[in-house]
């Protein structure tokens, strides 16, 4: 059994408020504290724009108060560590971003935080504020691709995150950002592989279990189950695995583009990453498929989990154009 | 052994839920680490700890509102699938209790089912996919069978039945939730939402077996 | 004794090469390969400018070569894992890079570093190209103030790398950029925390041993000893030695502008990192020294190792202008 | 027992002294881990593996070539700081012999004093702070007082002073390189460049005792 990570934090059952209270500091005057309540926004929302409200479950941090800034999130509810914000968060946090548009919750699809938008949404209702809800599913080991809804939410969040920012500051109502990034999430395919545990502050244990020697094939963003625990394998192999779950999820063609997205969960060395991903462009390059833009950094981590994952977005031009635009914010920033 | 309860002693049957539960966080922790994501515990006694603190800060009024702020402090300190669940089932159960001075078994039973049905709809779950529900469903129907027998028979009864539905979430496959992906791999684990549930039930029966 | 950690490669002796061929994918075109050679080079180098050739030890990754882009270095040379390059490597980066008005070495300020820089610049004086040398000595715990130049360089490298790319793409001669980046060099002081070893990939071992309840403040990035050994700290109370440290070394005033750096050395949470942010906010408040520009981030890992640096740069206009021009690179990018 | 070395020999023991080398990195990484960053091992093989690649690709013409070829190979396959040194200490060497068909153990004294001073000047330390110095200046003294003896006698007498240098290093406090922050604390471990010295004597001089 492996033993419990040791973390510079100070009281585990306060790391999400001070996680938070550094993070505003940290944007130097960018984002501010929603008063009372674990949620942030932006300090320089425009005026009248559609507001791109996002969130989760703490612990993945930049994931997602990090990705709150220009062209990205316009505000983000957080929860304690792995779990959904309550109701009363994402609330003062729409309430917060709302410039009379309509409010467009993104998040990862998950039970807790379905529930919990889903709650805040029809509060938000009754005092007429308009919600839209996109789910991120882009896990393709969570579930098969006739049960897509049931997928989970993994690092695909981040180009979900920047298409709506791109989108949400250029286009003028709430349907047509929801148009952008739907079509944007029936193109998104992400995968991980998970090579050691995480563990939560305050209980101090490893969300998982792993040997030495092995290693988990879509492994999920908390340590849910992936599709094969094997012994670990060179870089190469495992890039063929996640590389072949992925290409035949979609139907991925010759002369398509795409994004590609490689992100550590955590303790993973960007040095492995670019070994992975200069195999992954050998195989996308077999297969006659291009790529647009490339990310590899750290995005969404599980604590420190060790593993990373792969994303493939398929693009056409309009998500080229949101992908590209400039964005800033503290976990994410490109020109 | 009371066949019914007042406000002072549901008030109290609540309090004392909440202290048996955050006692037995490292059960629920270790659950969850088996098969979901190991927060359960911590999140049930985030839930417990606002409920105390809302009790000591705004003595509830009545019988409704002390369920209503059980359910109103686990919403918002819970967080997660949980504190929805939870949430909903104390909130939502909490209005057949509207305007009663004391309630008996027959409340308790209609507190069971109005709380399963506000959670069946939130969570769009049925009985068998390893979740609360598959606590809360056998012991709404166990309550309802000795509805007319009092609080202390009827929570009895629901507990044991709640306990049992723990036993069976261990044969089912999770299909939804955090254990989903598991498939076959969740066989064997018991759910962890179902124990918070059979928890909260024998807390409720040991405190009117005493009462 | 630790374990090897498990690592996603292939071949442990092909590392460096396979992460170049990657590193150079991952930048979709805006750098290239210095053909034969361990080095980069950008393929949109401007005709005429001050060149500024970064480098040095591989696997602190996205230090160095991660740092190659716009207004950040025009080329990096890369040894193998934490080895200097060799001077072959060194000189076919620098002809590579330069455009006739010089080129700047910036690097760490290590003995490996040192000769191996010294010896590329002695041949490319035999070649006529004009080469000056800063050298990066940041680590306030490697020697008292009298012996700066016995520092060695830590994450204060990504500031330094910052402002030599803004100031050489200003700054029309070699010697003004030299200029510019030794005042900054002048005001800039780190220390690190660490917390558990990284380790080379070809020899699998740690870098060094921490018992599991201890900690090592002002261990340098491949090890070397710190300042003291002390048991596991509370956030507030690490913040508070590290601050301390730093503090006392520069002369800051309140009133004072600085840059914030806060560098993951690698399996660090951005969580704990955030909350040491909080911590060290309210000591520079106290301190009546303000706050300029805040990067919390993973820029000079060292492998697997947990823990992080804390860099502060005293700022006047000069430097805040080139620390502020945008900048684009695959490891740092901001608007 | 070699008194006098051809370029044959030159070439043979230096394959030698590359095989020998590479098969004890283990020594050199676990020396290196203890004072410094723990890649001297790897790093002393990539340059020797080098050096047998460079012999196979091109074979010497002469002695000098053949110092100058490790020299270089080491140079720029082992990298940092011991690549600097080692590499500067074959080439700078490798001068004193153009020219000469053989080389006896005069020459090997020249071959390490010249080595030294190059490498005095490159790296900037003295005697004393726990450097490949501490090894190679002794050797090279050692050299000098039999150079009369011929190559098989000086290199026993370089070996053996180089190991007595390295047992000495255990008693420095480190002022340069990656120990130096060690301080005290560098205290009771060997150099690790300076047991790289001893060991590519110690080859050495087993060569010349066998040819
Ligand atoms: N849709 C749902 N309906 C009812 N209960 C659910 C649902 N999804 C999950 N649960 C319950 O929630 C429990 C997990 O709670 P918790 O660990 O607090 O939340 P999370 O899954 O967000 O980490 C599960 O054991 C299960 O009983
Ligand atoms: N300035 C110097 N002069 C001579 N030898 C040095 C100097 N600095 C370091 N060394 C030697 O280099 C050895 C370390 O070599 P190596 O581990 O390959 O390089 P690095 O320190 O770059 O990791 C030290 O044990 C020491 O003997
Ligand atoms: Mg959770
Ligand atoms: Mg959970
Ligand atoms: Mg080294
Ligand atoms: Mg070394």
């Amino acid at each position: 059994m492996a033993k419990a990570a040791k973390k510079i934090i100070n009281d585990p059952k306060k790391v999400v408020a001070e996680m938070l209270d550094g993070l505003v500091l940290a944007n130097d005057g960018r984002i501010a504290r929603v008063p009372g309540h674990a949620a942030i926004v932006r300090t320089d929302l425009p005026e009248s724009k559609v507001a791109v409200l996002i969130g989760g479950g703490s612990g993945h941090e930049p994931l997602f108060h990090g990705f709150v800034g220009r062209n990205m999130g316009d505000g983000a509810a957080c929860g304690q560590v792995f779990a959904a914000p309550s109701p009363d968060i994402i609330v003062a946090a729409a309430k917060a971003v709302h410039r009379g548009k309509g409010v467009l919750f993104l998040y990862g699809n998950y039970a807790g935080d379905t529930m919990n938008f889903d709650m805040a949404a029809e509060l938000l209702e009754d005092e007429d504020i308009e919600v839209r809800t996109v789910r991120i599913a882009d896990d393709v080991a969570a579930a098969p691709p006739e049960r897509k809804y049931d997928r989970r939410g993994i690092a695909g969040d981040l180009l979900m995150i920047k298409i709506a920012g791109g989108a949400a500051s250029e286009l003028e109502t709430l349907d047509d950002v929801v148009r952008v990034v739907e079509k944007a999430g029936d193109n998104v395919r992400s995968i991980g592989v998970a090579v050691s545990a995480g563990s939560i502050p305050e209980t101090g244990k490893p969300t998982f279990e792993l040997a030495d020697d092995e290693i988990e094939i879509g492994m999920g963003a908390h340590g849910e189950a992936g599709v094969s625990r094997q012994k670990l394998l060179p870089a190469d192999a495992v890039a063929d695995q996640l590389m072949d779950k992925i290409l035949n999820d979609l139907p991925f063609q010759s002369g398509d583009e795409v994004a590609l997205l490689i992100n550590n969960l955590g303790a993973t060395t960007m040095m492995e990453m670019l070994i992975v991903n200069r195999r992954i462009r050998q195989i996308l390059d077999e297969r006659g498929i291009k790529v647009h833009r490339t990310d590899v950094g750290t995005w969404l981590t599980v604590q420190e989990m060790a593993g990373f994952s792969v994303t493939l977005m398929k693009l056409d031009d309009e998500l080229k154009r949101y992908l590209d635009m400039p964005a800033e914010s503290l976990g994410y920033s490109r020109m | 052994m009371a066949a019914t309860l007042e406000k002072d002693d549901v008030v109290a049957m609540l309090r004392h839920v909440s202290e048996r539960l955050i006692a037995q966080v490292d059960i629920l922790t270790d659950a969850d680490l088996a098969i979901g994501d190991g927060d359960h515990g911590i999140g049930m006694q985030r839930g417990f700890e606002g409920t105390l603190e809302s009790f000591d800060a705004t003595p509830p009024e009545n019988i409704e509102a002390a369920f209503k702020a059980m359910g109103t402090a686990i919403l918002s300190k819970t967080g997660g699938a949980a504190g929805a669940i939870f949430g909903t089932l104390f909130r939502a159960g909490s209005k057949v209790t509207a305007g009663k001075e004391t309630i008996g078994g027959a409340d308790i039973a209609a507190f069971l089912e109005t709380g399963l049905e506000a959670v069946l709809k939130r969570g769009g779950v049925t009985e068998g996919q390893k979740t609360i529900i598959d606590g809360l469903a056998p012991a709404a129907r166990a309550a309802r069978a000795k509805e007319a027998e009092g609080a202390d028979a009827v929570l009895s009864a629901a507990a044991d039945a709640a306990v049992a539905g723990v036993e069976a979430t261990k044969g089912m496959v999770a299909t939804t939730g955090k254990a989903r992906s598991l498939g076959e791999r969740s066989l064997g684990h018991p759910d962890p939402g179902a124990i918070s549930v059979s928890l909260i039930l024998k807390a409720m029966q040991d405190f009117a077996a005493r009462a």
